[in-house]
């Protein structure tokens, strides 16, 4: 298909599909949500439209070193003491405590359905799961991706491989399905279902990342460079209501190859120091709790130090004996064997000298921050019918890979509580007609089209994001004027999305990946620009201005008018259910 | 050529099926057929091989190559002893003049007649000055000299 | 999903006359095997014959106190088999008792120190634990079969094994590609020894099949498709029109005296090249028949048919004269479909076209003949006075036959005697290489022998040159004399070989039947000559090889016999058979391409499947699978990987290696078995695992075996070419090969991992391979994996 | 940062439908070329989660870190078994390290 070139609409054949229960994104969330609804009702009809492939798709395609957050009851925790770590780890939130709550009651069942399913977890000598920090598992999760796969396959969720959602399919209010396009076979898929779960995770490649300069390595990032945020995008299009995208989710990775820290940081304790050898927590933080401070502080520290002349900052990893370098690189090979490849390549024995590390660019992960759809108690949004889980589910962060998971279970049974109340109407043409015809634009115009290359689009978006929203190059600060700069010229890309063209299946691919990055850029800096303040500094640091305003201890919303295309943007009150000091985890 | 250094293993294939004696044009004037001096070959009786008349009969026709249905290479056999025999000494009198030859040619590169000539009646023991004499004479009278 | 069931196994070792607690402390190993997960009893007992264990045992299966049986030690088979159903009756599924035979792994052989010893012994039962956790209860298979055979060819072959079938009371589609049946053999006069006419035996067969009634021949048929799998195939044929109607036609011959249309008749006998037609003219008088005219080569069906290509436009000369109204000229080619259980091929044989043997002349010269035209020529000879047969014409030639067609000779002799029988006179030069006349056809030779005027040349003519007066000069050498004859011959026979019939190549590609390099149809192997690898499909007389009459018959019902079990109405088939975890499957069709027996085929969404009639249980898919999602029904990945993890590599200490073999069922395993029955040491440090084929070892599990840190994995498959299923040692080699290159960049010596081919009988060969692989091993150092 | 493909190893999985590389890679990456041997079509999107190098059965993939954030010469070889993983890693000064566990089952 991608060999030939398409010319006429009709050419490209429609596949229409119906289900009852429809699932965008086999990751994570997508698989649990699958398998919970098929043991829960097997007679259910599933279907999965993943983009890539399921066995090794999404964030955990390389694996995962750790389950973040996993509760040892021995040891007394809670689900309310994790929520209340978890808003302490926000500064105080605002978060949606309910959503964290229900969440954090199914954690361990999710974990422990993780281990019966083959993925070894480690053990201490009581047989407990071995913690690493407060909430840390150890896993060999090599293997992590490909056995939630298998067993969502397994449950009888019949699975579209290749298959890129690129809009939700609306009748009047509510969402009854999706469309999309195979990057194989080139068809345009309609997906009806009574009920649809968007699990399509975070957004990546909103920013430029600190690696990009170098050829061939584009994507060192820590976010799966392949979730772009098609999600948010397909909701923000559709007039879903958004919640906390100003809470941009920024990571301290290794220099010059995003390698994870907190493997190394929170798992092995290498503590973070800058160019002078100070511990930078304990220098600079001890006021906000020094190593125990809210995450951002942690991820906003070494760009700090760049920032004040005290770079480099590295983690200091020469607190390591052999021993624990080797096992400390076992788990790196697990969720990023190349880093370890990258060590080698310098060629450096990290027990004498420490790893360098840096800022990464700003990522919208609503499975870390609270940033994403804004969704009820059975994590239906505010489209009937669309539910959401994992990242693409706003509100209640820090959930990783436990959390997503289990999120992903819940949204099922808000949706199968859902669809036993409704049925399937009649397929609207038009809509399906229109959608075909936007999805296929690029691709129809080939790749002799003189336009735009969606790479040359995405670089473009990138820098801008960078410079005038607020990315690494720029540590993280933004004000006003550079907002609205940006905001420019996010329109300016927008209308000349027109004129992007595709010479193959996988660029058609790409140039909706950079249109649904537009949308999400778009809604996020008005995010940015509605809160005047600096609640989270480094996540969200306004030059303009640097304090917290105790007015907006609230959620930040927007709603895009999918006729006028214009941003709303208002506020939701923070209730506040655990009592107690909110910066206190 | 390969054959001239080991002419032998090529011939156990044989199976004495005698289609290259049948098929060859000179056989028959022969004490020896193709097929028997690959025999003797096969029997490791390489002088009689060697030695065969046949060798110097035998007209590279391949007409026996081309028959031969264990694709036996006959003729380059041929060849083959012939070269052995002359190395090994075995070649017969009536050769030395091939030898002389090809001693000039390997020599100068070219012949001259006369000392051929001279050579080859050396060669001649007793010599016969007067019939020399005569046919130097003629030669000379048609300007062959 | 299916319920998950915990394993409760029981461990019961058999010290068959104290044998195992002379080599080993017994007590220890139980002792260590306490703290052995789902284990529910472990027990030693030396007395088979007393009522306990069983009794006991039957009980707890009934209670449930145990779901799994491991039997340790060395058990008489007959014993073994009363065991497996005296708790078959207790409602254990078969498949979920396993047998741990420490002896032939090496326990209690050699001098080796008895605390190793123990330990080896512990390792071999902790593996085989691990296995039977993970047995899996397995039902055997019934298919539903159609009772009916497909036989293509109504030669002599397919004659009498369709009526032996029919005897047998079963149903038989026979089809033909010629307008009657009978084939070469109807083509001939005599058949020797006896010098008698073949059409006998055929009618005898025809009678035999008309009586029974089973036997629906179907004449200028051939093969179209072939579906479905053994037991149940459906084969699409083509009939052509024959222009009559079988039913109404008497064989009157109102429409021959009626038809204006002369042509010359066609194969009455097969002529090799475009000269036919002359053969016909110069040895057969009435060489011009009608275009209507009777079924040939045999008149059966006793039928008519036109060749319509020879029809003069509008004639319906034949439709008028027929009293019957047996003609339609309006018929059209047809299809049929049959319902087939099994499908045999009798396609037989077609003569070697001579006219490629350029020197002989043949088509050239009117009097240079095959031995096929000479069997009419024989019959009625001309006047002839110098007659000269050249046996091995294009045969046992590199140039043209490479083999020996093995009839030619005894059909010279024949013709000869049958000659001489005629015209007493004549003088018969025989040019040959060697006569080949076994077994009695011996008698044969030496009754030619005895003849006079029929002179053996032991010498082939290299050309034939024809003579004014129409003769043929012909000049050959006699070897023996080393005399150059020069002969003058009226008539110059060539003794020409068999090549497989015209349409073989055809049908193969059809049926997915492997042919050898001569284009015959492959026969598996010397030992195994009843596996073709197409089951439920074989071959049968001459287009297996060059055969006479005789062995065609016999062959055909060799094959007929192998066959039966696909035509008794219903498939049998063991439980053991390929399973695919289609979550992991990525259909990458590898199992299919490596499958010896194209078992596999594609379902609605494109994943492998096996036709597990076709299928013979080899596992070369197991070991094909990069994905490692194939399993045999009781040789899971997932057993063979906890086995593997079951070897403790470090349990000699660091520097003494450890090895693990992989041994073939077939050839290998006997001879490690051997080895340990006949008392050679076999040393602590080899521990192997049996495998149905060298070729479902698949590369996980070397690698598991080397992350694991055993030291090396040895491979024991069959010579090449001897493997029992077709090409799984070759598999094994080439992916062993692969992996090699790849240790090769992870640093580690390739020669870790080693195949080799073991004979059945190779025990002594098991002992020092697997000492001399340990010595070798020692000096590599440690698998750097062993920790 | 692209697999690198060894051109003489690499079959194009026999050129199936599609090559396991490529129906495994996450960002759908990897394709054929004329030549029917795999290829990455976009050097720059790869994100290193070394998938295909898992997947392929030929080992016929390499990841290499580019040359302007790492020196040349290091190699990571992962080899899977049923239930386990081996590393092989190999750095710039030719030391090699191996690392082998369980990535599937319990670890007891």
């Amino acid at each position: 298909m991608s060999a030939k070139i398409i010319k006429n609409l009709d050419e490209i054949p429609t596949e229409i599909i119906e289900t009852d229960l429809l699932i965008i994104g086999g990751g994570n969330a997508g698989c649990f949500a699958a398998y919970e609804a098929k043991t829960q009702n097997p007679s259910l009809r599933v279907t999965i439209m993943e983009k890539a492939h399921i066995s090794r798709s999404g964030a955990l395609a390389a694996g995962m070193d750790a389950i973040n957050t996993y509760l040892r009851e021995d040891k007394g925790e809670t689900p309310e003491k994790l929520v209340k770590w978890s808003r302490a780890q926000m500064g105080g939130g605002p978060i949606r405590e309910d959503l964290a709550l229900s969440n954090a009651e199914i954690l361990n069942e999710t974990v422990d359905l993780l281990e019966e399913w083959g993925l070894p977890i480690v053990r201490d000598e009581g047989g407990q799961y071995k913690l690493r920090g407060r909430y840390d598992i150890s896993i060999q999760g090599e293997q992590l991706k490909p056995i939630m796969a298998e067993k969502a396959m397994e449950a009888g969720a019949q699975v579209l491989n290749r298959v890129a959602a690129t809009n939700l399919l609306i009748e009047g209010e509510r969402c009854i399905g999706a469309m999309g396009f195979g990057v194989r076979d080139g068809k345009f898929y309609v997906i009806r279902a009574k009920a649809t779960i968007v699990s399509t995770g975070g957004a990546c490649g909103i920013y430029k990342s600190p690696v990009t300069d170098y050829s061939g390595s584009h994507h060192q990032t820590w976010m799966c460079p392949f979730n772009v945020g098609t999600g948010y995008a397909m909701g923000i299009r559709a007039g879903a209501e958004m919640t906390s995208l100003e809470q941009r989710w920024v990571a301290v990775r290794t220099k010059d190859f995003c390698g994870p820290v907190d493997t190394i940081a929170v798992g092995y304790g290498c503590l973070m120091i800058n160019g002078k050898g100070e511990r930078i927590m304990e220098e600079r933080y001890a006021h906000v709790g020094g190593e125990k401070a809210p995450r951002f502080f942690r991820l906003n520290a070494p760009m700090n130090e760049w920032l004040e002349g005290r770079g480099p900052t590295y983690v200091d990893t020469r607190v390591l004996d052999p021993e624990e370098a080797k096992d400390l690189r076992t788990d790196l090979l697990n969720e990023r064997p190349t880093f370890v490849l990258f060590l080698a390549s310098l060629g450096i024995d990290i027990t004498k000298e420490p790893v360098e590390i840096y800022g990464s660019d700003p990522y919208i992960v609503g499975g870390h921050t609270g940033s994403g759809y804004w969704v009820g108690i059975d994590r239906m949004t505010t489209v009937p019918g669309l539910f959401a889980a994992g990242e693409a589910a706003g509100g209640s962060p820090n959930k990783f890979v436990g959390g997503c998971g289990s999120e992903g279970r819940l949204a099922t049974r808000g949706a199968l509580g859902y669809l036993k109340k409704v049925s399937l109407p009649p397929a609207d043409s038009a809509q399906v007609e229109q959608e075909k015809k936007r999805v296929f634009a690029p691709f129809l115009r080939g790749p002799e089209f003189d336009g735009i290359n969606p790479v040359e689009m995405e670089e473009r978006l990138q820098r801008l994001m960078d410079e005038y929203a607020g990315g690494v190059h720029q540590f993280y600060r933004m004000n006003e004027e550079r907002l609205v700069q940006a905001l420019k010229h996010i329109r300016k890309l927008q209308d000349q999305a027109e004129l992007l063209y595709a010479g193959e299946l996988h660029d058609l691919m790409s140039a909706h990946e950079v249109i649904d990055r537009l949308n999400v850029a778009e809604v996020l800096v008005h995010h940015l620009l509605f809160r005047k303040e600096t609640r989270w500094p480094g996540w969200q640091t306004r030059m303009d201005y640097p304090e917290v305003d105790p007015k907006l201890d609230c959620f930040v919303e927007s709603v895009r008018d999918p006729k006028t295309g214009e941003v709303k943007v208002f506020t939701r009150p923070y209730e506040q259910l655990i009592p107690g000091d909110r910066t206190k985890g | 050529m390969v054959l001239a250094e080991d002419p032998i293993p090529k011939v156990f294939s044989c199976v004495q099926c005698g289609r290259c004696s049948s098929g060859c044009p000179v056989a028959f004037e022969s004490v020896h057929t193709p097929r028997k001096v690959i025999r003797f070959l096969q029997m490791g009786l390489l002088e009689e091989a060697g030695k065969s008349p046949f060798l110097w009969l035998c007209a590279m026709c391949q007409a026996c190559t081309v028959r031969c249905p264990r694709r036996v290479e006959v003729a380059e056999i041929m060849l083959g002893l012939r070269r052995w025999g002359i190395e090994r000494k075995w070649v017969r009198k009536d050769l030395w003049y091939y030898m002389v030859f090809k001693e000039m040619i390997e020599k100068r590169g070219k012949i001259s007649e006369l000392r051929l000539g001279l050579v080859a009646a050396l060669h001649k023991i007793p010599l016969h000055p007067i019939e020399d004499a005569i046919l130097f004479f003629k030669l000379w009278r048609r300007g062959k000299i | 999903m299916i319920p998950k069931v915990i394993p409760k196994v029981g461990i019961f070792i058999y010290d068959a006359g104290g044998r195992l607690s002379r080599a080993i402390d017994l007590a220890e190993v139980v002792q260590r095997l306490a703290k052995a997960k789902n284990v529910t009893r472990r027990e030693v007992f030396n007395n088979l014959e007393a009522p306990d264990p069983i009794s006991s045992i039957q009980e707890d299966l009934r209670a449930g106190r145990l779901n799994r049986i491991l039997w340790v030690g060395r058990f008489p088979d007959a014993r073994r088999r009363r065991i497996e159903g005296e708790l078959t009756a207790a409602g254990l599924n078969p498949y979920l008792q396993e047998w741990c035979d420490l002896e032939e792994q090496g326990i209690g052989r050699g001098d080796f120190d008895r605390a190793v010893q123990a330990q080896k012994a512990i390792i071999l039962i902790q593996m085989a634990l691990a296995r039977t956790r993970l047995l899996a209860p397995l039902m055997p298979l019934e298919i539903p079969a159609v009772d009916a055979a497909l036989i293509i060819g109504g030669g002599v072959t397919g004659l009498h094994t369709a009526a032996s079938l029919a005897d047998l009371g079963k149903k038989v589609f026979l089809i033909e590609k010629e307008s009657g049946v009978g084939g070469k053999v109807a083509a001939l006069r005599r058949l020797y020894p006896l010098i008698c006419d073949p059409h006998c035996g055929l009618e005898f067969a025809l009678q035999k099949l008309e009586k029974s009634g089973r036997v629906e021949i179907h004449t200028l048929t051939r093969v179209k498709t072939l579906a479905g799998s053994p037991g149940n195939f459906s084969v699409r044929v083509e009939k052509q029109p024959r222009y009559v109607d079988e039913q109404k036609c008497i064989a009157c011959g109102e429409c021959i005296t009626a038809c204006p249309k002369e042509i010359q008749a066609g194969n009455t006998f097969p002529l090799a090249g475009d000269f036919s037609n002359r053969g016909q003219q110069v040895w057969n008088p009435n060489g011009l028949e009608k275009a209507i005219h009777q079924a040939r080569p045999l008149a059966y069906p006793s039928t008519y048919v036109i060749e319509r290509q020879h029809c003069p436009p509008e004639c319906r000369e034949c439709q008028k004269a027929c009293p019957t109204r047996a003609v339609e000229l309006e018929q059209t080619a047809s299809e049929l479909e049959f319902k087939a259980g099994a499908v045999l091929i009798a396609t037989g044989w077609d003569p070697y076209p001579l006219t490629r043997v350029e020197e002989y002349g043949y088509g050239v010269y009117p009097n240079v003949v095959t031995n096929l035209e000479m069997e009419h020529i024989s019959e009625e000879p001309p006047d002839l006075q110098e007659v000269g047969f050249i046996q091995c014409a294009g045969s046992r030639d590199e140039r043209y036959l490479n083999y020996c067609s093995s009839v030619c000779c005894s059909i010279t002799l024949k013709q000869v005697l049958h000659l001489k029988e005629k015209r007493p006179g004549v003088r018969c030069y025989i040019f040959y290489q060697d006569i080949r006349t076994s077994g009695f056809d011996e008698e044969l030779y030496q009754r030619v022998k005895s003849l006079d005027q029929v002179i053996f040349i032991r010498g082939d003519p290299a050309t034939v040159k024809p003579e004014e007066n129409g003769r043929l000069r012909v000049r050959a050498e006699d070897t023996f004399s080393g005399k150059e004859l020069d002969l003058h011959l009226d008539l110059l026979v060539l003794a020409g070989g068999m090549v497989p019939s015209e349409g073989s190549r055809e049908l193969a590609h059809l049926l997915k039947l492997p042919q050898n390099s001569y284009g015959f149809f492959e026969a598996h192997l010397p030992c195994h000559p009843e596996e073709s690898q197409r089951t439920g499909i074989r071959a049968g007389g001459a287009c297996r090889g060059p055969m006479n009459v005789v062995h065609s018959i016999e062959s055909g019902h060799r094959a007929a016999f192998d066959v039966l079990p696909f035509l008794s109405g219903t498939v049998r088939l063991e439980p053991t058979y390929p399973v695919l975890n289609l979550t992991k499957c990525d259909k990458c069709k590898r199992c299919m391409e490596e499958c010896p027996y194209a078992s596999f085929y594609f379902d609605g969404n494109g994943f492998p499947v096996p036709d597990l009639a076709k299928c013979r249980q080899c596992g070369n898919c197991v070991g094909s699978c990069p994905l490692f999602a194939v399993s045999l029904g009781h040789f899971t990945v997932q057993q063979v990987a906890s086995q593997i993890q079951a070897i403790k590599s470090g349990f000699l200490g660091k520097e003494e290696p450890v090895v693990l073999a992989f041994l073939c069922k077939n050839d290998a395993y006997p001879a490690a078995k051997g080895a340990a029955e006949s008392g050679l040491p076999i040393p602590p440090n080899v521990f192997f695992i049996k495998v149905p084929c060298a070729g479902s070892i698949n590369n996980a599990f070397i690698a598991d075996a080397l992350g694991f840190g055993i030291d090396g994995v040895l491979i024991a498959g069959c010579q090449d070419d001897q493997c029992h299923y077709v090409k799984g040692n070759q598999l094994v080699k080439t992916r062993k090969e692969n992996l090699a290159e790849k240790l090769q960049k992870m640093v580690i010596e390739p020669q870790r991992v080693r195949f080799e081919s073991l004979e059945i009988r190779d025990s002594r060969r098991y002992v020092d391979l697997v000492t001399s692989y340990i010595a070798e091993l020692k000096k590599m150092g440690p698998n750097p994996f062993k920790t | 940062m692209p697999p690198k493909v060894d051109r003489e190893k690499c079959d194009g999985c026999k050129v199936e439908k599609e090559p396991l590389c490529e129906q495994v890679c996450p960002g759908d990456l990897m394709t054929l070329g004329e030549d029917k041997k795999a290829y990455c079509r976009m050097a720059r999107d790869c994100w290193d989660c070394m998938s295909c190098v898992k997947i392929c059965p030929k080992g016929a993939m390499e990841t290499r870190i580019p040359y302007q954030i790492g020196y040349h010469g290091a190699k990571l070889i992962p080899l899977m078994g049923t239930n386990t993983i081996t590393w092989t890693l190999i750095d710039i000064n030719g030391k090699v390290e191996r690392f082998h566990y369980i990535n599937r089952g319990s670890l007891d």
